[in-house]
């Protein structure tokens, strides 16, 4: 990784941003406000910044940190309970990831397309704090550059060097939509719909998948055993996730119907991540936030994988791609190609 | 009584302890540190930042309060059995924080303050003594020295420990904390090692920005419907991830699971759920997320402070290093001095 | 909640394999049961005087009864419930004689089984909530689906009831097969003589209104309440000028195959199926008419005396209410080219019993002169042969079409008196004549007639030098068997009628897999479906005789005179609501509900939500389960009802 | 005289019990399948409980999770032939969401076998009973591996 493309990385970087802002206060024009990413509490953490001038858009950023898949608040839109009101209009800035959301919820018909206006920015690749965390104490980091394919982060006043593709998220490493699906407005790379995302670092995106399956079904159940313990039950995981938009519903903590109780035991939180891992069975568009949420590091997105990679198996569908196609698991079709009746001679 | 432990004896120390106490400590099971039960070869985390609070050895997470047997024909026969239910085993909660120390006096001023006494918590909250280690290396979103404490407060410790390199400088604050400073681990303290710990806890405080916040729980009140909070709050998702590693958020709820033969069971609960105020006849008097967040910042900085006179914030920053989005609650009070 | 437990000894049906005793004590343990006593027959009248007074005295408001399975006595259950005063929907039936000691013989194992589903019952009966049926108002008119005898007298019986009926028909005539016989058995009566009056009748009775040329388009609704819409098909000729003078019949120029006659003779593209049509109308069938393939001729609209030819004319869709739906629909003869070792199909010479039965009309292509196809010869030697497509496993037809061997001896018959030097053969394989005075027909045609019966099946018919070659086995003499026949009328059987399964989808009846419709019970309700309010009569229930058909049709007269006689009908309170305060607006519901019964409701706060029409509902569950936040509840199975069902096994 | 009273109760013989079985069967079709085995007195091993449902539409896939989380050895389901529901689709969507769940399961640390779904029709006791018993035997013989 010589020198030249991560200078080239920043530039991009900063030039996006200065066209970020242009779009995002002609997009002020057509919309109530527009949801961007402003610094947070320390430089490893962006948080949304809710746009509703052009002075509020000053504090818009950009950088290899801006995460959050802002897709997750166009739900709440319409919700009875939602903080929005239903005719209000709303400007969003999405990445590749995101975009996939935004299109599973028009899938999904829970938002309508005329209420919103995407200004799609094509990503880079996104450097995942946990990774860092477990390497540094991140709590008292005080700068972060990317220099020569490594990010350097100063803590206690030391520098310390890391390599790009030990520490991007691994969706980032795999990604194939680095140009948003969907958009308005594109900010960064308007002539090449495919920049120069982080392809070079290709993985398989469901390799950690195969490598669990290989264990045994003992060692299996002991290892979700062992992680569920540690679940204290904050849905963080659900709230921030764009599909859990029936979040004030969750039969997780209702009584009428009462599948689970309140308890923090490993087989009570093990039924509610598998059942909400069912019902985002042919949705999840594998955005991550939920493993970035969990305070107690649950290996949550391994679930959602498992489950998007059966679909694709059993029904050929990706979610968040087509914006014509009905989700999966309510539509059927009388001759199912890839499901035989299981044979009882 | 002050004495000092080497580095490498803690471990032995603890060993001896383990043997008449329960000790909980900060391991990294998984990802993230969590304080759990100690056992030999468990290598501590003493340096990273636990998630959730040692609040879990007096308030757990889930805590059957007794179990009961309806009785049949007629309620007289219903049968509860409560005894069942607290082991009373001494405790040891080692290598907590000042802050978290000081979150114990909000728990002691509501379950065993003037009011209504909790066996449950009384019982757990007077077998367990509390060895904080002060703190040298502060994370960006402390704010301790802000809300009345500081890396190295005694306030709710038995035992202060203060890290002079190679050895821990150990005060005690509690009558009952001497009998832990027996035997062989310990030798006295001499006066430069008081003094080095004085220095070195100084210097962690110097590296603390402090904001005031006096007038704040005035000024809380009166802005109470203003359009303030719906901007605070729109990037909120409204989860309970603040509260359930909050060291000073007490509040729980009580179901009964089990049909004619079950228990009574008190689980955490939080008030940024809606859930939370929600009444039988289906009215939520905070349906809205801004309600709930407003009520959550009232509550550390106006409610609690009015009834009781003192905050119940420590400004340990787990709500702002465990928020999703990055809700930064230094940034709301401040903000609320200027609306 | 005082639950009572009531556990059959069913004689030893139950008590053979199960320890009732054993049952009743355990059951006593269980949460919230109060009282458990065995019963010998719970079933019996003196057993459910007993259960209502149990209830009163013991002040129960649950009830749980081990026995046989719910589909036999539930609803006997709930009458006693509700004679107790207890709201009918506070009873679980545990299912312990058909799934339970019937299926087990180790007692021990069996007792085990039973107190779990006894378990089972007891947890999900207490979370019953007491169910009200809602009430519906009923459209007091009948719709019969299909013209043949069974529509036929299903309407005339329905309207004697003064229930006004319509009743809709495919052909441009009523009078279906039946039309299509020469002779009727065992009377050997005519059977035009016997069907025109009643298809006059049907064309007189004001309470009758006659759609033919028409078709079902598309069924809504429920019982008491179906909006059904119906296709007038366009026949280009106004059935209300035509007088059926057959003018244009004769005069019209092109050339058709008779559809009434099977495609056996010639018709004309403007036709009239058959003399005693009724309505006497003529009917244009565009693919054959050449002003409809080149636009020319249009002699028929020349000559018409009562300018009743209208080639403007389009398909018309006409929707009406009916409180009850019968259909009617007839049989399909089976397809016998599917014989080709018969040459079905290939030999003139070799034709289907209705067919043979047109050359015996009068009325048919050969005015009912028996002759060869091929050359127009009388034939000497003649052989029927049975069971062609019926009781064959190897064609997918394994069940016996019931009245092939009646009217092959008729046919038989007939043949000896038209042409009594005839040598005719029947090859068999058992002979079914099980109505009245059925086996002695056979018998005459046999010992009177002279008809040879041979047992045995026909192997293969092939053509030599003019000669059909009819080989079989005689299985009685127990050697081949080869017969030269001038003729072969392959008796064949029924099939469902065609189209059969689309009509099943629009009206939610089921059928099986040949395309025969599905009755509610076989013995037991015969001529219901499974959807309330849908009724059968005739052939397209499976197939039978005339007298069989007659009397299914003023059977299924009685059971919708009896639907239709009250105001007001109960539909099942176990149906599916919303919870208007939790729904999210998501309408995934809306989208996987079979029975369009969800709509999107608007609060007042502007928010969408969904609600469920009750009486559309069919208590599928679909939405239910499709429902994440589950804020959709089915009465009788909510969430709450099935995990404790589960919770009471897998908690113990 | 009712043959009530059986022989003096003896100690179920432990290995001899049948592994506990949940089975959901649609109303229409298995339900009415199963009680026909039981009218031709078609014997069955004595660990299937059922619980009667609807419609296979109406089968959350959260039950049969619900069932094996909180330790059931096995948990069936069967309803209608696809194409000949009662309810029409209810099967159809069943079979989707059931599929999905089947393979998640293992992922979860739960045997392959101990969940399955089939199709069986009002008239098919027999294949009814050969479906208990295969299950039952392949249960046992996981119980066997493990214990």
């Amino acid at each position: 990784m010589a020198g030249k493309p991560i200078e080239m990385r920043n530039k991009k970087t900063k030039e996006q941003l200065e066209n970020l802002k242009t779009q995002v206060e002609e997009t002020l024009s057509q919309v109530d406000f527009v949801i961007g990413y402003a610094k947070g509490y320390d430089v490893l953490h962006p948080t949304p910044l809710f746009v509703r001038s052009t002075k509020d858009a000053q504090a818009l950023i950009w950088d290899d940190f801006c995460i959050n898949n802002l897709a997750t608040y166009l739900p709440s839109q319409k919700r009875p309970g939602g903080l929005f009101h239903p005719h209000e209009k709303i400007g969003l800035v999405v990445k590749g990831c995101d975009s996939r959301a935004v299109i599973q919820l028009l899938q999904e018909g829970i938002i309508d397309r005329e209420n919103f206006k995407i200004i799609g920015i094509s990503c880079q690749g996104k450097v995942d704090v946990k990774k860092l965390k477990n390497r540094v104490p991140i709590e008292r980091v005080e700068n972060a550059e990317i220099k020569e394919g490594s990010i350097e982060l100063t803590v206690d006043s030391r520098g310390q060097k890391y390599p790009l593709e030990e520490v991007l998220y691994s969706k980032c490493l795999s990604c194939e939509y680095p140009t948003p699906l969907i958009y308005d407005r594109l900010v960064g790379g308007e002539g090449s719909l495919r920049s120069k995302g982080p392809k070079e670092f290709a993985q398989d995106p469901y390799h950690d998948v195969e490598e669990f399956e290989k264990k045994g079904v003992n060692e299996r159940l002991d290892f979700w055993e062992q992680e569920f313990s540690r679940c204290l039950r904050c849905y963080a995981c659900r709230d921030i996730c764009p599909f859990c938009y029936c979040q004030f519903e969750c039969i997780a903590q209702t009584r009428i119907p009462h599948w689970l109780s309140q308890k923090t035991a490993s087989k009570e939180n093990k039924f509610f991540h598998m059942f909400r891992a069912m019902h985002l069975a042919g949705r999840c568009t594998e955005c991550g936030e939920c493993e970035r949420a969990c305070p107690v590091d649950l290996p949550l997105l391994l679930l959602h994988k498992k489950m998007n990679k059966k679909v694709s198996e059993l029904f050929g569908y990706k979610s968040g791609i087509n914006p014509k196609l009905r989700p999966p698991l309510i539509i059927f079709q009388p001759e199912e190609k890839n499901i035989e009746e299981e044979k009882w001679e | 009584m002050s004495k000092v432990i080497a580095v490498e004896k803690i471990d032995d120390w603890l060993d001896t302890l383990n043997e008449t106490h329960r000790i909980f400590a900060p391991f990294k099971p998984g990802g993230a540190t969590r304080f759990e039960g100690y056992q030999r070869g468990k290598e501590l985390d003493l340096e990273r930042f636990a998630v959730s609070s040692p609040k879990e050895a007096f308030f757990p997470a889930t805590e059957t309060i007794f179990n009961f047997k309806l009785g049949k024909e007629n309620v007289s026969e219903t049968v509860v059995s409560l005894e069942s239910q607290v082991k009373n085993q001494n405790q040891i909660v080692f290598g907590a924080r000042c802050c978290d120390a000081k979150g114990l006096a909000t728990f002691d001023t509501v379950f065993s303050g003037s009011g209504y006494q909790d066996p449950y918590f009384k019982k757990k909250r007077n077998t367990t003594l509390l060895i904080t280690i002060a703190c040298h290396q502060p994370a960006n979103t402390c704010f301790c020295t802000s809300v009345g404490g500081g890396p190295a407060d005694p306030k709710g410790a038995d035992i202060l420990l203060t890290s002079l390199d190679d050895k821990y400088l150990a005060q005690t604050f509690s009558t009952k904390a001497k009998t832990l400073l027996a035997g062989s681990f310990f030798t006295d303290a001499t006066q430069k090692d008081l003094k080095e710990a004085k220095d070195k806890n100084e210097a962690a405080r110097q590296k603390l920005k402090t904001f005031s916040v006096e007038r704040v729980s005035q000024k809380l009140t009166k802005i109470f419907e203003s359009e303030y909070w719906n901007e605070k709050a729109a990037k909120c998702l409204s989860c309970g991830a603040c509260t359930y590693t909050c060291p000073t958020c007490y509040c729980f709820n009580l179901t009964d699971e089990g049909k004619s033969t079950g228990e009574r069971v008190r689980t955490w609960d939080s008030c940024m759920f809606p859930q939370f105020t929600l009444e039988a006849s289906g009215h939520n008097p905070r349906p809205k997320k801004d309600h709930r967040l407003r009520n959550r910042v009232n509550h550390k900085f106006s409610y609690f402070p009015t009834q009781h006179r003192m905050l119940s914030c420590v400004g340990c920053g787990r709500c702002i290093r465990h928020c999703p989005v990055s809700v930064d609650i230094r940034e709301i009070v401040r903000g609320v001095q200027e609306v | 909640m005082r639950i009572g437990l009531f556990v059959c000894h069913c004689g030893n049906n139950i008590a053979s394999t199960v320890d009732v005793k054993k049952v009743v004590q355990a059951g006593l343990k269980l949460p919230y049961v109060v009282f458990a006593t065995d019963v010998d027959y719970v079933c019996s009248a003196p057993s459910q005087k007993n259960i209502e007074e149990a209830i009163q005295e013991k002040n129960l408001n649950r009830v749980v009864i081990a026995a046989c399975s719910p589909h036999v006595h539930e609803e006997t259950f709930r009458r006693v419930l509700k004679r107790a005063g207890l709201n009918p929907y506070l009873l679980q039936v545990a299912n312990i004689r058909e799934q339970c000691s019937w299926i087990h013989d180790n007692v021990i194992f069996a007792t085990i089984k039973a107190i779990d589903l006894v378990k089972m019952a007891v947890a999900k009966v207490s979370h019953h909530e007491p169910l009200v049926a809602p009430k519906v108002g009923v459209e007091k008119r009948a719709l019969v689906i299909g013209g043949g005898i069974a529509g036929i007298q299903a309407a005339l019986d329905i309207a004697e009831g003064n229930i006004p009926v319509t009743l809709v028909e495919r052909e441009p005539t009523i009078g279906g097969a039946m039309a299509k016989l020469d002779k009727a058995f065992p009377t050997l009566d005519c059977a035009a003589c016997i069907l025109t009056p009643k298809m006059a009748e049907v064309n007189q009775h004001e309470n009758i209104e006659l759609m033919v040329y028409s078709e079902i388009e598309d069924v809504k609704g429920y019982v008491g309440n179906f909006e059904v819409k119906i296709r007038k098909k366009a026949s280009y000729v106004d059935y209300e000028k035509c007088v059926g003078c057959g003018i244009c019949e004769q005069k019209c120029p092109s050339k058709a195959s008779s559809k009434f006659n099977l495609g056996r003779g010639d018709g004309k593209a403007i036709y009239i199926s058959f003399p005693q049509a009724v309505p006497k109308v003529a009917t244009i069938s565009p693919k054959h008419c050449i002003y409809f393939q080149r636009q020319k001729c249009r002699v028929c609209e020349k000559l018409c005396p009562a300018d009743a030819v209208d080639f403007k004319m389009q398909d018309e869709i006409v929707t009406e209410r009916f409180g009850a739906i019968v259909t009617a629909t007839g049989y399909s003869l089976f397809d016998y080219s599917q014989y080709g070792e018969y040459g079905g199909g290939r030999y003139p010479d070799v034709m289907s019993g209705l067919q043979y039965e047109r050359f015996l009309s009068p009325t048919g292509p050969s005015k009912g002169e028996i002759k060869r196809p091929s050359d127009g010869k009388k034939p000497e030697t003649i052989v029927f042969v049975a069971c062609v497509g019926s009781r064959d496993e190897a064609k997918g037809r394994p069940y016996c079409s019931a009245v092939c061997c009646m009217y092959t001896a008729k046919q038989a018959i007939l043949t000896k008196e038209h042409l009594p030097e005839s040598q005719i053969y029947v090859f068999y394989i058992d002979i079914r004549a099980t109505g009245k005075l059925y086996e002695e027909f056979v018998r005459r045609a046999q010992e009177e007639y002279g008809v040879q019966y041979v047992r045995g099946r026909v192997s293969k018919i092939y053509t030599d030098n003019g000669k059909l070659k009819v080989r079989g086995a005689d299985t009685l003499l127990g050697e081949p068997v080869e017969v030269d026949a001038d003729l072969v009328v392959l008796a064949t059987g029924f099939g469902a009628s065609k189209g059969a399964s689309t009509l099943a989808k629009k009206l939610g009846i089921s059928h099986d897999s040949y395309g025969f419709f599905t009755e509610s019970h076989p013995k037991l309700k015969p001529v219901e479906t499974n959807t309330r309010g849908v009724f059968l009569a005739g052939a397209c229930q499976s197939p039978k005789d005339i007298p069989a058909t007659v009397a299914q049709a003023s059977g299924v007269a009685s059971k919708v005179l009896g639907a239709l006689s009250k105001d007001q009908i109960e539909t099942s309170p176990l149906v599916a609501a919303v919870d208007a305060r939790r729904c999210i607006g998501c309408f995934q519901c809306l989208g996987v509900c079979p029975y369009k019964a969800i709509e999107e409701v608007a609060l007042n706060n502007g928010a969408k939500i969904a609600e469920i029409i009750p009486t559309l509902c069919q208590g599928c569950g679909l939405c239910v389960a499709t429902c994440n936040p589950g804020v959709i509840s089915l009465n009788g199975f909510t969430d709450n009802q099935l995990i404790s069902e589960v919770e009471a096994i897998v908690k113990g | 005289m009712s043959r009530g009273n059986l022989e003096p109760e003896k100690e179920p013989v432990k290995n001899g019990t049948p592994p506990k079985i949940i089975a959901f069967l649609c109303n229409w079709c298995s339900y009415v399948g199963a009680d026909m085995a039981g009218t031709t007195r078609l014997k069955q091993p004595e660990g299937v409980e059922v619980i009667l449902v609807p419609c296979t539409g109406r089968m959350d896939p959260l039950f049969p999770m619900k069932a094996l989380v909180e330790g059931a050895e096995g948990v069936l389901v069967s309803g209608c032939h696809p194409g000949e529901c009662h309810h029409q689709d209810g099967n159809l969507y069943a079979r989707r969401r059931l599929e999905v769940l089947k393979g998640f399961l293992p992922f979860m640390g739960f045997e392959e076998e101990r969940f399955s779904y089939t199709w069986i029709s009002a008239s098919e006791g027999k294949k009814w009973q050969q479906v208990v018993t295969k299950f039952t035997e392949r249960i046992k013989s996981l119980n066997g591996k493990k214990d």
